[in-house]
Order: structure tokens, then sequence, then C-alpha cells
């Protein structure tokens, strides 16, 4: 690279127990560019944003930045080189105020005090500078909406001086209206000379704000063009890619569904609307969309945690109320949570105890049968544990997963909700849990599967509903090309 | 075998091996000073006197392994034993029918507690610290002060008596056996779907919930446990030394620190209820070796702050390098029936 | 690094424990070689003077009638209290009291209550306020001010919660004119118009300690039973024992504080009991006295020679068993006196400056006489409360 | 500071107006004057002890720690204190920085055994009040040393019926809330107690943080060691068994402090204190049983952090997409 670079990542390798999620991978970002880094789910956009940001370390490669060679061991290392990160969970304290979160730790003082009146007006200054005008420097963080909450993320970010400035999914919590201001404050950036490296996957976003796009594809670099050269549909293609055939197993004939065990019609909550779906016996659904377009919101809502408010559902033809987990579960629900650590698992319990956890609260659902089937379970998943008192906090991240579908298999359900099955598992585990997902449905289960990476929805499912911004962009039938879905997905017309 | 693997797992970190060494050290002074302690009369004298502090550690543990605290245990004792004086007052006849009501009057107090700290969402410091002030002064106000009346023979049987002249053993207890079946019972209700729940509760409340874990009404539960398991310590203390009106007093810190040493984690989720129960045997056997050893009396109460914070510090040590430490050779899950 | 926080960790610790072990070099601490258990504390509550005039004064015939010790008094100095002499009877008479946090002082304070009945009812004092501090000195110190600034009391009874903490308040009380009667424990000042108290802790220790070197052979063994430290009546009851038995020769197997629990009580004898014989059991307080005599019951030992207190469920027990026994009393019908000091201060009748009340110990002699008076008494009543004459009697200490 | 902790802190001193209305009415209606000088006077004095304990408690539980050490801390410290001067009025100044060493390396003592020994501090300030415990019994027998009468004005003065101590405490207590709001370390106490490891990201030294609160807090103690001794006239160790521990922590929680820490100021905690102190004086003045104080002490404060816990924010509250309004109207049953 002849030109200046803020950045520059060289042969960056790196691997979760052995699997290797990033193989040499190169990147430069240039002075006052929008650099997009696009890919499907798992490509490593996430992991090599990480090692940008101090939390991982990548096990070989390159990192130079603003000419000097630097690698860093923990967060604030980052910081201090530079490199501001907005991630998709926050880092504010919601008690403290805009200003006070912008500042903690490294609050202006004068005279050895805090200088709020400082302090309020570099955030405002801040703010204004970032053409953010509706944002007060001493609102509290936990009152704002979460548009709000990631300006304020970003001009924490902005504050530490940082001349690269990354952010991972910054729209995917955001509605419309909202990304507009998100566009807004990117441009300012731009003028201010500050690089951005923006992690998206809706394509309308990457050509309104990038300049360059760097593609990745399972832990490589693909190509890395100038936004003006390229057409979406091109993009899409590059980013798709030719495909080593994934081994998904062989979907059944279509022909033989049995009856439908979930149907949702009309569904509709504060994040919903119009929700029209049915699940058949046997049969596995798709949920497409990309990230805040409502899949897990459905999911939440079929499982009774942020349920319906309009519209009905009926499980096996009998009209349910799923006002909550205990409803669902009797009505023969199951739900694989995305976030195992916060909802599916109690880390410090057993193997054991996790895996019974379900038979243990529902007294419905509990039978000996059922806790005598928890080994064959267990093992038909192929765990990999020093034994079933071992604490699942110290099994690997594919192997929690297997524990959590075993709790849930141990029930015995009618209908099962994936929601990110195989997020952040190695591929020898997803492997398994394709052919469980298939035996599952086999074995006449309505399931519901919800996954960032389309290859998966459209490796398993039998059909696929897209979601678009809370409501069902369209259906496709197996088969789908990716393009049909990204389609939908990202708001524009199929053809 | 798994079971072994598992017990052997727990011995080796945390707390719960910290306490069975630390009790096993005290004994081994304390038989150093005097061999006579372990002689069957004075053994046996021991545990009596100890079942009282083991069974409210048992009721504590629910409580601290579901994530909250119950400060009231101390008053509640207090309480149970004045209203047993007053209400039975040397009626024979009234023994058990005033047993049953203190139960229902313990089990009150844990629902109060419960209800207050779960569908009110006040913290269980606050609520329990509550309820000390307001038991302590209740019974007071009732009994004008001091209490009255007096206890029948048959109510202090159980705490005073026990199985007379068993060879070898000479008396055995009825503490002891009441201490022994709670104890065996806690640990059975530690196994049952419900402890399941409980432990579960204080590990991730949010998963257990998503599981269709009843979180508020274990949590609530386990006030309820702790509440009987003060009466049932009143109805032994109050059997064993009879009236008097500091019966109870600062018991709730006592047992609190007994549970943590054995290496029950505040904020829940971690710890055995057999450990927490040998933590209250370890702090009774540290208050023997106390007296063995003739310790000036007004010293005993820094030597036992610093043995605790010690105990404690170093648990909290291993469970750091536990966490740490990498996990042996994982192997496949083989089919095992649980 | 983890290690280096360890050891900040320590020398913080140890740094505290240094800090608090130089403020002990101030003068008036003992030398650490004496921080025995046994050898605690005697010195600094032993004071020859007190001591002796307080034995002597157990020998003295006291004034006035037999029949109402509580109006006797033991060579009373008396001060004439014209000044305060007030007409009418509609006097206000505050109370501020300890606390009425052990049965002691709930039985004594049911007879003040009674004992105000009956002057209100005579027409000699109008309105009796009081307030309770719950231990707490600096509650009563407050309690005191608040009495003083309201300016409605013509007359102040105090209950010192403890000796020297109470003293300037006392005072802030005698400089607002009012006459001010100080009874139980005393103060460090004699600004009150009189302070009433029975003879003296001294004397209890002495008693009881005296009594079990008459019953007990030479070279008996002695477990001696305390409440709490620090509390002066009760240290002066121990020191007063230790200097009986130190010129005696009784083995003293040591002394336990036992917070007055009668499991705690159980607890130790027991484990006495367990590491050899104890003969005599010497208590500062009788409260939970028969939880001591059930651990010999449960020992199979032989009762002890004991000294208890006139605390009923004691003297019961004493007479159950048979046992030597004595009841050292620390007169409860002393709670009578403040009250009826204060209606005669407010009609200008002479008080003893220091009225210093009879303090007989029970005896075998007279246990049945005492058990008899007070057959229907709860067991937590003291035997000496003198409030057989008073129109509540028996139903106000009865059903409380 | 922001909107919302204003809001709290005024509710707070909303109920405290509640609790002198209803006290006066109270007292009134029993033929008294909750507001005559005497009774007003009263209050205050009430205020100073345990607003020192609490002022330094706020501290520790802002950082989602604990102090269960402070009563002992306190009857230490009044020992220090009285054998320190021992009657000299030359010895004041030295006494008062005994007093407040000690205490301040107790607070350590505490602050760093939480900190770096990962000891919970429920436990460690329980040991160190038993170690203290331990200590006064077998050093000080009862009270020790001789305060001098220039030093006792400290707790008997009082200027316009305003206490001299309730003019001090108030002065701590500004100094308190300008500490959390004007200093870095006050300042990331809310952070330390809010979300430890956005702290940590955010490069704050934790630990030290901890360490400061346990201090202040340890010192805190010390001041009301010093009113003790300057009331008394004398050290005693007997304080502790007051439990002044707890009457902090209610008060703390009273003035709408998060016992879990991150929220809650100094100025609330100045009205928990009121409230208690109120209802102790009203409570005298109508004469209230000993025991039904208790009663109804535990029966307030309970009620009053139930109310305070209705106003919890949903932390996790995700902007809705829709509202029943802009939905499309759905055909069929309502669910």
């Amino acid at each position: 690279m002849t030109e200046s670079t803020v950045l520059t990542m060289r042969g960056i390798d790196k691997s979760f127990l052995g699997v290797r999620v990033l193989r040499s991978v190169d990147l430069d970002v240039r002075p006052g560019e929008v650099h997009a880094l696009v890919g499907e789910n798992g490509a490593g956009k996430s992991t090599l944003m990480k090692i940008l940001a101090g939390v991982h370390t990548a096990d070989a490669g390159t990192i130079t930045l603003g000419g000097r060679a630097v690698s860093f061991t923990h967060p604030l290392q980052a910081q201090h080189a530079g490199v501001a990160t907005v991630f998709q969970e926050f880092n504010l304290l919601p008690d403290l105020s805009v200003a006070e979160n912008i500042f903690l730790g490294r609050e202006p003082r004068r005279r050895g005090m805090i200088d709020r009146r400082a302090m309020t007006k570099r955030t405002a200054d801040l703010l204004s500078d970032l053409g953010v005008d509706d944002l007060a420097p001493g609102a509290k963080v936990g009152s704002l909406s979460v548009a709000h909450q990631q300006i304020a993320e970003i001009a924490k970010a902005m504050s530490q001086g940082a001349d690269l400035v990354c952010m991972d999914e910054p729209t995917a919590a955001l509605a419309d209206a909202e990304v507009e201001l998100l566009y807004r404050l990117v441009e300012r950036l731009r003028e201010r000379g500050v690089a951005v490296l923006y992690v998206s996957h809706r394509l309308r976003e990457i050509f309104d704000l990038c300049d360059r796009i760097t593609v990745l594809k399972d832990g490589e670099l693909v190509d890395s063009v100038a936004a003006a050269d390229i057409t979406p549909d091109d993009l899409v293609t590059l980013m798709v890619g030719r495909r080593i055939e994934a081994a998904f197993p062989e979907p059944l004939p279509d022909t033989d569904h049995g009856d439908v065990r979930l149907e949702i019609s009309g569904g509709g909550n504060a994040w919903l609307d119009g929700i029209d779906l049915t699940v058949r016996a046997g049969e596995i659904v798709g949920l497409a969309g990309l990230q805040g377009s409502g899949r897990t919101e459905i999911a939440e809502a079929v499982f009774g945690i942020a349920p319906f408010t309009r519209g009905t559902v009926a499980v096996d033809g009998r009209p349910v109320k799923l006002t909550g987990p205990r409803k669902a579960i009797a009505a023969g629900i199951a739900m694989v949570t995305e976030d195992r650590k916060a909802h599916g698992l109690a880390l410090r319990q057993s193997v054991r105890a996790n895996a019974r956890m379900v038979l243990d609260a529902n007294r419905r659902a509990h039978s000996r049968a059922r806790v005598e089937r928890i080994p064959s379970i267990l093992s038909s998943l192929d765990l990999v544990a020093r034994g079933p008192d071992q604490e699942v906090r110290y099994l690997s991240g594919g192997n929690q997963q297997k524990v959590v579908v075993a709790k849930w298999l141990a029930t015995e359900p009618g209908v099962i909700v994936l929601d990110e099955p195989t997020r952040g598992i190695d591929v020898g585990a997803k492997h398994r849990l394709y052919t469980a997902i298939r035996a599952l449905a086999a074995e006449g289960l309505a399931v519901l599967l919800i996954a960032s990476e389309l290859i998966e929805v459209i490796g398993l499912a039998d059909r696929i509903a897209v979601l678009h911004d809370g409501r069902i962009a369209g259906e496709l039938p197996a088969g789908a090309t990716e393009k049909q879905v990204m389609a939908y997905a990202t708001g524009r017309s199929p053809r | 075998m798994s079971r072994l693997r598992s017990a052997a797992a727990a011995l080796a970190g945390g707390g719960t091996g910290t306490v069975f060494a630390l009790l096993i050290a005290i004994f081994a002074v304390v038989a150093a000073v005097n061999p006579g302690f372990f002689e069957a009369p004075s053994l046996m004298a021991f545990l009596k006197q100890a079942a009282p502090l083991v069974i409210l550690a048992a009721g504590q543990y629910f409580v601290i392994v579901s994530g909250n605290f119950d400060l009231s245990v101390g008053a509640l004792v207090g309480a149970q034993v004045v209203i047993a004086a007053r209400l039975i007052d040397g009626e024979e006849s009234r023994t058990l029918p005033v047993i049953g009501l203190m139960l229902l009057f313990g089990a009150a107090v844990g629902l109060a507690n419960g209800l207050i700290t779960t569908a009110l969402k006040v913290q269980s410091f606050i609520t329990t610290l509550g309820m000390l002030l307001v038991l302590y002064g209740a019974i007071r106000l009732w009994t004008g002060g001091a209490p009255t009346g007096s206890l029948s023979e048959s109510f202090r049987e159980a705490g005073r008596m026990g199985i007379e002249n068993v060879p070898l053993l000479g008396q055995i207890p009825w503490a002891l056996l009441i201490m022994l079946a709670l104890g065996a019972g806690a640990v059975q209700l530690m196994r049952t779907r419900f402890g399941r729940v409980l432990i579960a509760t204080g590990d991730n409340e949010l998963a257990t919930a998503r599981s269709g874990g009843r979180v508020d009404t274990v949590r609530t539960t386990a006030f309820v446990l702790s509440g009987l398991s003060a009466t049932v310590a009143g109805i032994l203390i109050g059997g064993f030394a009879g009236v008097s009106a500091q019966v109870g007093e600062g018991m709730e810190f006592t047992v609190i620190t007994a549970v943590v040493l054995g290496g029950v984690v505040l904020g829940g989720g971690q710890g055995s209820v057999v450990a927490a129960m040998g933590g209250a045997l370890t702090l009774e056997a540290l208050f023997t070796l106390f007296n063995q050893l003739a310790l000036p009396a007004s010293l005993r109460p820094s030597v036992q702050g610093a043995i605790i914070i010690a105990a404690v510090a170093y648990a909290a040590r291993q469970r750091r390098l536990t966490s740490r430490k990498p996990q042996r050779e994982a192997r496949p899950l083989t089919a095992t029936p649980s | 690094m983890h290690r280096t926080r360890q050891a900040l960790a320590a020398a913080a610790a140890i740094g505290l424990l240094a800090a608090t072990a130089c403020t002990s070099e101030t003068p008036d601490e003992p030398a650490p070689e004496d921080d025995q258990s046994t050898a605690e504390s005697g010195d600094e509550w032993f004071d020859q003077a007190e001591y002796d005039r307080q034995l002597e004064q157990r020998g003295i015939e006291p004034e006035g009638d037999p029949a109402a010790p509580w109006l006797q008094a033991i060579e009373p100095e008396w001060v004439d209290t014209a000044e305060y002499a007030q007409e009418g009877g509609d006097h206000t008479v505050c109370f501020s009291n300890a606390s009425v946090s052990n049965p002691w002082r709930v039985t004594g304070w049911i007879t003040m209550q009674q004992q105000v009945e009956v002057l209100q009812d005579e027409g000699r004092i109008g309105e009796f306020r009081h307030s309770d501090a719950a231990d707490d000195d600096d509650q009563q110190i407050s309690d005191i001010q608040a009495f003083v600034d309201s300016g409605d009391c013509d007359a102040i009874i105090i209950s010192p919660s403890t000796t020297a903490t109470l003293t300037p308040a006392v005072e802030t009380a005698c400089a607002s004119g009012v006459p001010v009667v100080v009874f139980d424990r005393g103060v460090n000042t004699d600004c009150a118009v009189t302070f009433i108290h029975p003879i003296g802790g001294y004397a209890f220790g002495a008693d009881a300690a005296e009594f079990l070197v008459d019953e007990l052979e030479p070279g008996s063994t002695v477990l001696a039973l305390r409440i709490l430290p620090g509390v002066d009546v009760l240290e002066h009851r121990w020191a007063a024992a230790q200097e009986v038995f130190a010129d005696s020769d009784l083995e003293i197997l040591g002394n336990e504080f036992t917070g007055g629990d009668a499991a705690e009580i159980k607890n130790i004898v027991t484990q006495y009991l367990q590491r050899g014989d104890v003969d005599g059991i010497w208590m500062d307080a009788g409260d939970g006295a028969v939880a001591a005599v059930e651990a010999f019951e449960d020992a199979g030992q032989p009762y002890p020679v004991m000294s208890g207190e006139d605390e009923l469920s004691f003297m019961r027990k004493w007479d159950e068993t048979g046992m030597t026994a004595i009841a050292p009393v620390y007169s409860n019908f002393q709670w009578r006196t403040p009250v009826l000091a204060a209606s005669m201060i407010l009609s200008g009748e002479e008080v003893p400056a220091e009225w210093v009340l009879p303090q007989e110990p029970i005896t075998e002699a007279e246990l049945d006489d005492y058990l008899d008076r007070n057959a229907d008494m709860p067991s937590l009543h003291y035997a000496k409360f003198g409030g057989e004459d008073l129109p509540g009697f028996p139903d106000a200490w009865r059903d409380r | 500071m922001s909107v919302r902790r204003l809001d709290t802190t005024a509710l707070i001193y909303l109920a405290l107006l509640g609790v002198v209305a209803v006290g006066g009415i109270a007292v009134a209606a029993d033929g008294g004057n909750l507001f005559s000088p005497a009774n007003l006077g009263d209050m205050f004095t009430r205020t100073s002890l345990t607003g020192f304990l609490a002022i330094g408690m706020t501290l520790v539980i802002l950082c989602r720690s604990l102090d269960l050490s402070v009563g002992y801390t306190a009857a230490l410290s009044s020992l220090v204190a009285a054998t320190t001067m021992d009657g000299q009025v030359a010895n004041i100044p030295l006494g008062i920085a005994a007093v407040l060493l000690v205490s301040g390396l107790v607070g350590a003592a505490n602050g760093a055994i939480v900190a770096y020994l990962g000891v919970n501090p429920f436990i460690t300030t329980l040991g160190v009040g038993l170690i203290i415990k331990g200590y006064l019994d077998t050093q000080y027998r009862g009270p020790a040393g001789d305060v001098p009468r220039d030093f006792q004005r400290f707790g008997y003065d009082g200027i316009a019926h305003i206490p001299v101590s309730t003019l001090v405490m108030l002065a701590v207590a500004a100094a308190g809330i300008w500490f959390l709001r004007s200093t870095r370390t006050g300042h990331h106490m809310y952070a330390v107690g809010g979300n430890i490891d956005v702290a940590r990201m955010s490069g704050i030294r934790t630990d030290r943080t901890l360490m400061t609160a346990h201090i202040l807090c340890g010192m805190c103690a010390g001041l009301a060691g010093l009113l003790l001794a300057s009331r008394f006239g004398t050290g005693s160790a007997e304080v502790y068994t007051n439990l002044y521990e707890l009457d902090a922590i209610a008060a703390v929680v009273l003035g709408g402090t998060l016992l879990l820490g991150g929220r809650g100021g100094v100025a609330g905690t100045v009205a928990g204190v009121a409230i208690l102190a109120v209802l102790d004086t009203v409570f005298n003045v109508l004469q209230v049983d000993p025991f039904a104080k208790d009663v109804l002490r535990g029966a307030i404060i309970i009620a009053a952090v139930a109310i305070y816990a209705r106003r919890q924010i949903d932390r996790s509250a995700r902007r809705p997409r829709f509202t029943a309004a802009d939905a499309a109207p759905t055909p069929g049953r309502p669910a």
C-alpha cells in the first residue's frame, strides 16, 4: 500500500477451540473513509473487529495504526491507541447522564475538581459537532431511546479523540427515522477526517454511506472494492460466493408434512405487526431477516416472553394464550434462546442439573421416563464433557448449546423454536445440530428456525419467511437463493 | 461413580473443602487439649447444644442459595420461645397444640418475608431487617417486656432429654436425632425438583424463569423453610435451657456466618446444604475450642472474626483458582443414567 | 500482582491492629500482661474505701419502718428541700429510664407505675412523663435534654444507663433548677437532690462470694458466670467477689460472659463439668441461673453450692431441689422510692442526700416465706419487688 | 445532577415533609406542639449521630459494598478520643487526629479485605467488627478517659436551637455531596456500584475507589465516636451494643440509595436520617411504648423501600416499533 492508511492489518489469523475463524486477513483503512466490512454472519467480521478493539488478540499477523505497529491485550490499550469501538451491547451506565458517561474515567478537571460546566459544554459541543441537536448532555442514559444511547456511545468514542471508529451493526436496533440520525453522524466523522469501519447487513446503508467495501467469507478476505465500482447484486454475489457445498442433510420430500401444529394469525405487539405464519408437523420453517427485523421478537412472542397483544395463536388446532414461558411449555412449545449464557443456562450448575431444568420446573412436563431419557439425548447430541456433574460453565460454546437443546428435547415438545441455535459454535458441532434439527422434524416436530446465517436457513428450511421491519416481507420455498432472501430482507422488491 | 467424583470435586474446590478441613483441624486441637472431649457423653452434649444452630443453618441455606438473606431468624427464635412459654404456661396438655401454633407462626413470618421480598421487590436485607425489629418489639409488647409463663416438661423433652442408657453412647439426645433427620431431609429436598429449581434460581434467575421455573414461588418457599427451621431451633433451645429474655439475640449473624463459612456464596447459586450445616458445626466447635483453651472470654470475638475472614478469603481464592485452572481432558459423554 | 495486593491488604490489617494497640498505651490502661480473663478487670473496678463502706453498711440497722424497706435509709444525711417546695399537687414528674430490657427492670418499672398511680390518686403528683432510651446512652442524654428544654417538668427522675457517660447530662438537668432524683446506677456528680440506691454491687458480690466460701470445703472449685463486661454495677459485683475469693482457699475455674442467655450458660457449665468437678457457681446476676442448675442435673452431677438472685425461677428451682444456695438481692423495691422522693421534695420534706436502701440476701430460712408471698407471680419476677401493698397487686405484675 | 435523581431525592424530602406533617398533627392531637423550640432542638440532636454514620455508609453502599463495623469503630473512636485528650484542652487536636487515623485504618482494613482478598463485605465488616469488639472488651472495661469541657461543647452547645453537632453533621453531609459530585473518586463510586466492568473498561481503578469509600466510611464512624465522647464526657466501649450500623443502613436506604449500589446520594441520606429522628421525637413526645417504637420503625422502613422499588426504571427498555395506533387493523378475534 503506497497511499497513507490509518489502519493496516496483515495476515490476521484467529482460531477458537481449534476452529479457524480468520485466515490471514488483510485490511486497509484510509483516513476519513467510511469502510464497510461485509459478509454473512460467521464470516469473521465481528472477530476481526474485536481484535481491533483489544477484546481478542490475534494468533498471528500485524496491526499497524497510524504507522505504529500495535498489539492489544486490553480494550483500554486500543482506546488509547485511537481505536474506538461501538459494540452492539452498550457500555453505558443507565444511572449516569450522557455527559457523565461520555467522560467517565476522563472527567475534565479544574483545580482538581470535576469541572461539570466544562464537561457539559464539551459534551454539548461534541454533540452539536456531530450534528445531534436533540440530546441533552444532562439526560440520564437509562431514560434515552436505543438510538440516542447509541449516539451517546459514538459520542463517547469520538470524545476519546479516536481516528478510527468501529461500528458493529450500529443500525441493528434502530428504526428508519433513527437510522437517518446515524447517517448524519457518520457523515460528520468523515468530514472530520475520522475513518469509520462499518459493519452492516443492510445493503442500502452500505451503498448510501461507504466509500470502500471489504468482503469476508468463511474467515477469508474475498475482495476489497470501491463502493462506486460495484452494484448491490454483484456485492451479494461476492458475499454469497461460489459455495463449497455445505453438508446439509437432505430435506424430506416436502409432500408429507403433517397437520398444522403452530398457527399464528394477525400476530402483533410493540415490535411486530400482522404476522401470519403456520408450521406443520415435520416442517422446518426458517425465519430470515436482518438484525432487528423482528426475528427474535417472533420467537419471544411465541414463547410468551414478549407476548402477542394482537391476533391469535393455535397449537395443534387448540387456541392458546401464550402469556408466559410456563404457558408456552404447557402448550408443548420449546425455545432454544439466542443468548444461552443469559437466558439458557445456570452456568455454575452441572450438565445434569441444566439438562433437567425444564422437567424440574414444570410438574406437567416432568416424568421419570423423560428424566431417564436425558443421558441418551445428551449422548445422541455427542456432548463432550467430563461427566454429568461437570459445571456447564467449563464446557465449550457448542457443548453448552447441546445442553440447552437437550433440556428442551427432554420435554418432548410439539413445536420447537430455535433462535440462532448455532451462534458462536464450531463447525463440527454445527453439523451435529443440523442433523439433530432434521431428525426432530422427522419425528414430527414443528420447527421454527431463526438464523442470521442465510446459508443455514436455506440449507435447512422447508419454507422461509423473510422479515423486514417487523412485518413478513415475503415467503420463499425451499431452495430459494440467498439473493432472493437478501432482496426481501434488505427491503428491496425481489426482482 | 460420578457422584463419588462430584463429591471429591466438591471437597476439593470452593469453601466446602475449607470448612471440613477447618472442622477437623479444630477437633484435632480440642483432642490435643482435652482428649476427654471425645468421650461419648461430652460429644453428645456438644452435638445436643450445636443442633439448633445446625438446623438454623439448613434453613438459612435455602434462603441464601436462592440469592437472599434472612436476618429475622434470631428474633424469630426468641419470639417462638417466649410464645411457647406464655401460651403453654406450664400446662402439659397445651404442649402439642402450642407447638402446632408455633410452626404456623414461623411459616407465616417466612411467608411475609418471602412475599414482601418477591412481590414488593424489597431487598431481602431490608425486608428481614424490618421483620427483625417488628418481631423484637411485638413480642415484648405482648409480654410486657419480659417473658411470662413457663414451659411444660414435655415441651422441654425434645431439647433437653434423649434416649437414655444406650450402650457406649449413654444418652442419645433427641436434639441430635432431630438434627440428623432434618439434615437428611434438607439434603433430600435439595435433590428434589424444588431444590434444583431453587439453586438454579440463585444462579441464573432469568434462565430459570425461561425454563418455566416459578422463581418467586421457590424463593418465598425458601423463606418459609427458614421460618420453620427457626421454629424448630426455638423449640430445641427453649427445651435445652428454658426461657430467658435474651434467647436468640444476635443468632442471625452467627448463622449467616456459619453458612458462608460452609462455602455457600452470598448471592446464591453455589454451595451445598451439607457444607452449610458443616459450617454451623465448625463454628460451634470453634466456640468449644475457645472454652477448652480457656481463652480470655473477652478476646474470643477477635479470634473468631479473624478466623472467619481468613477462612472465607481462602475459600474465595480457591474458587478463583479452580475457575481459572484448565479443565481435565474432556471426552464424549456416554449415557450414564443419573 | 495478586500477591502484592494481598500483601497490601495484610499490611492494612496489621496497621489497624497496630493502631488500635498503640491507643492502649494511655496511662489508665492495664499493662498487657494482666490480660488474663481471671485477673481481668478486678483492679480497675475495685475501690477499697467504697468496698469497706458497703460491707460495713450491711451490718447497720437502717432508719425507718422495716415493713416499708423502700422508705428505709442507712445512715441518712437529711437535706432540706424547702427551696423546691411547690403549692398544689399537680406537679409534672418526668422520668428518663435507661431501658426495660431485662426482667429486673421490667418488674421495677411496673412497681414504679403502680406507685405513681397511688400518688396521683392522693393528688401528690400530677402528670407523669417517661422516656425510654433502650440502653442507648446517647439516646438517654437526648431524652434528658428534651425534658429540660420542654420546661414542663417540676422534677426529673433519672435511672442512668451508664454511670460515667450520663454525668454531663445529669449536670445539665441539675443546672435547669428543677430537683433531680437519680436512682439505681449513680453518676459522677452529687448535683442531684438525692441519689437512691441499695447498698451496692460490692455488697451483692461479697454476699454471694462469702456464702460460697463458708459453704464450700477449702480447695473446692468455683465457676463464675457473668453477663457482660464493662457495666459498672456488674463489674463491682465481680470485683468484690474476686476480693473475697482472693483470701479464701477456693479455686476459681474461670469467669465466663454469658450475655444472660440461658442456652449459653447451660452450654458453658456443661463444658466445665465435662472437664472436671465444679463445686460452686457464682453469678453476677440471676438471669438464667436455672439453666446452670439444669446443666448439673443433665450431667448427672451433684448440685453445686450456688449464688443466684431473688428471681423467682431460680428460687423455685432452689426450693424444688433443696440445694445449698443463696439469693443475693439488688433490691428491686428501689423503683418505688424515686417517685416517693420526688413527691416529698416537691412538698418540701427532707430527703437523704444519698438514700441508701437496705439490701439483704434471701437465705434458706426466708426462702419459703418469699415463695409464698409471690406464689402466683411469673417466673421472671423478683421476690423483693416490694409492691405487695400497692392496689394493683397482684394483677399488675402477673398479667402484663 | 440528572433529572431522575433529583426526582428521587425530591420524593424523599416529600416523604420527610409528610412524616413531619403527620407527626405534627398527631402531637397536636395529643395536646403538644412538635414545633416547639424544645422539640425541634431534640429532633436536630437526634440527627447528628446517625447522620455521621449514615453519610459514610452511603459511600460504601453506593459502591455496592457494606459496613457492619461502624458501631464498633465509633465505640473504639470514642475511647481513643477520650483517652488521648485525657482532660487536657491542649490534647484536643491530637485526640481528633488520633481518632481519624484509627478509624481511617479500620476502614482501610475493611476496604483492603473486600477489594483485594475478594471477601464478601457482609462477612468482612462483620469479622472486623468482632475483632474490634474483642479488643475493646479486653482493653477497656467500661468508660475510660476524660473529655475536656471545651470539647463537650461539641455535643451540648447549640446555635439558635440548632446543636453544633448537627451543624457539623450537615457540614460533613455537604462535603459528602460535594465529594460525590465534584471529585473523580467520588463520581467513580457511582460507576463502581453501577457496573464494575464498565467502570474498568473506562479505566477506573475500581479497587482504589472501593478502598477510598471504606476509609471515608470509617472516618465518618470516627466522627460519630468523637460526638459520643463529647456527649459522654468520656469514652465508652458499651455503645457498640446499640446496633448503630443497622440504624445507619436503614437511614441510607430510607434516603433512596440503592442497596445494590450505583444510585442515590448523601442528600437523600440526610432526609432518611431526618425521617428517623422525627419519628423518634414524635414517639417520645407521644410516650409511645419503647417496644411499639421498634415495630413501627420496622414497618415504616419496609413500606418506604417498597414504595421506592415501584419506581425502578426498566433497564432493558426496547424501543417499540408499532403502537396499537399505527398497527394495521388485524382481522379476526383479538388474542
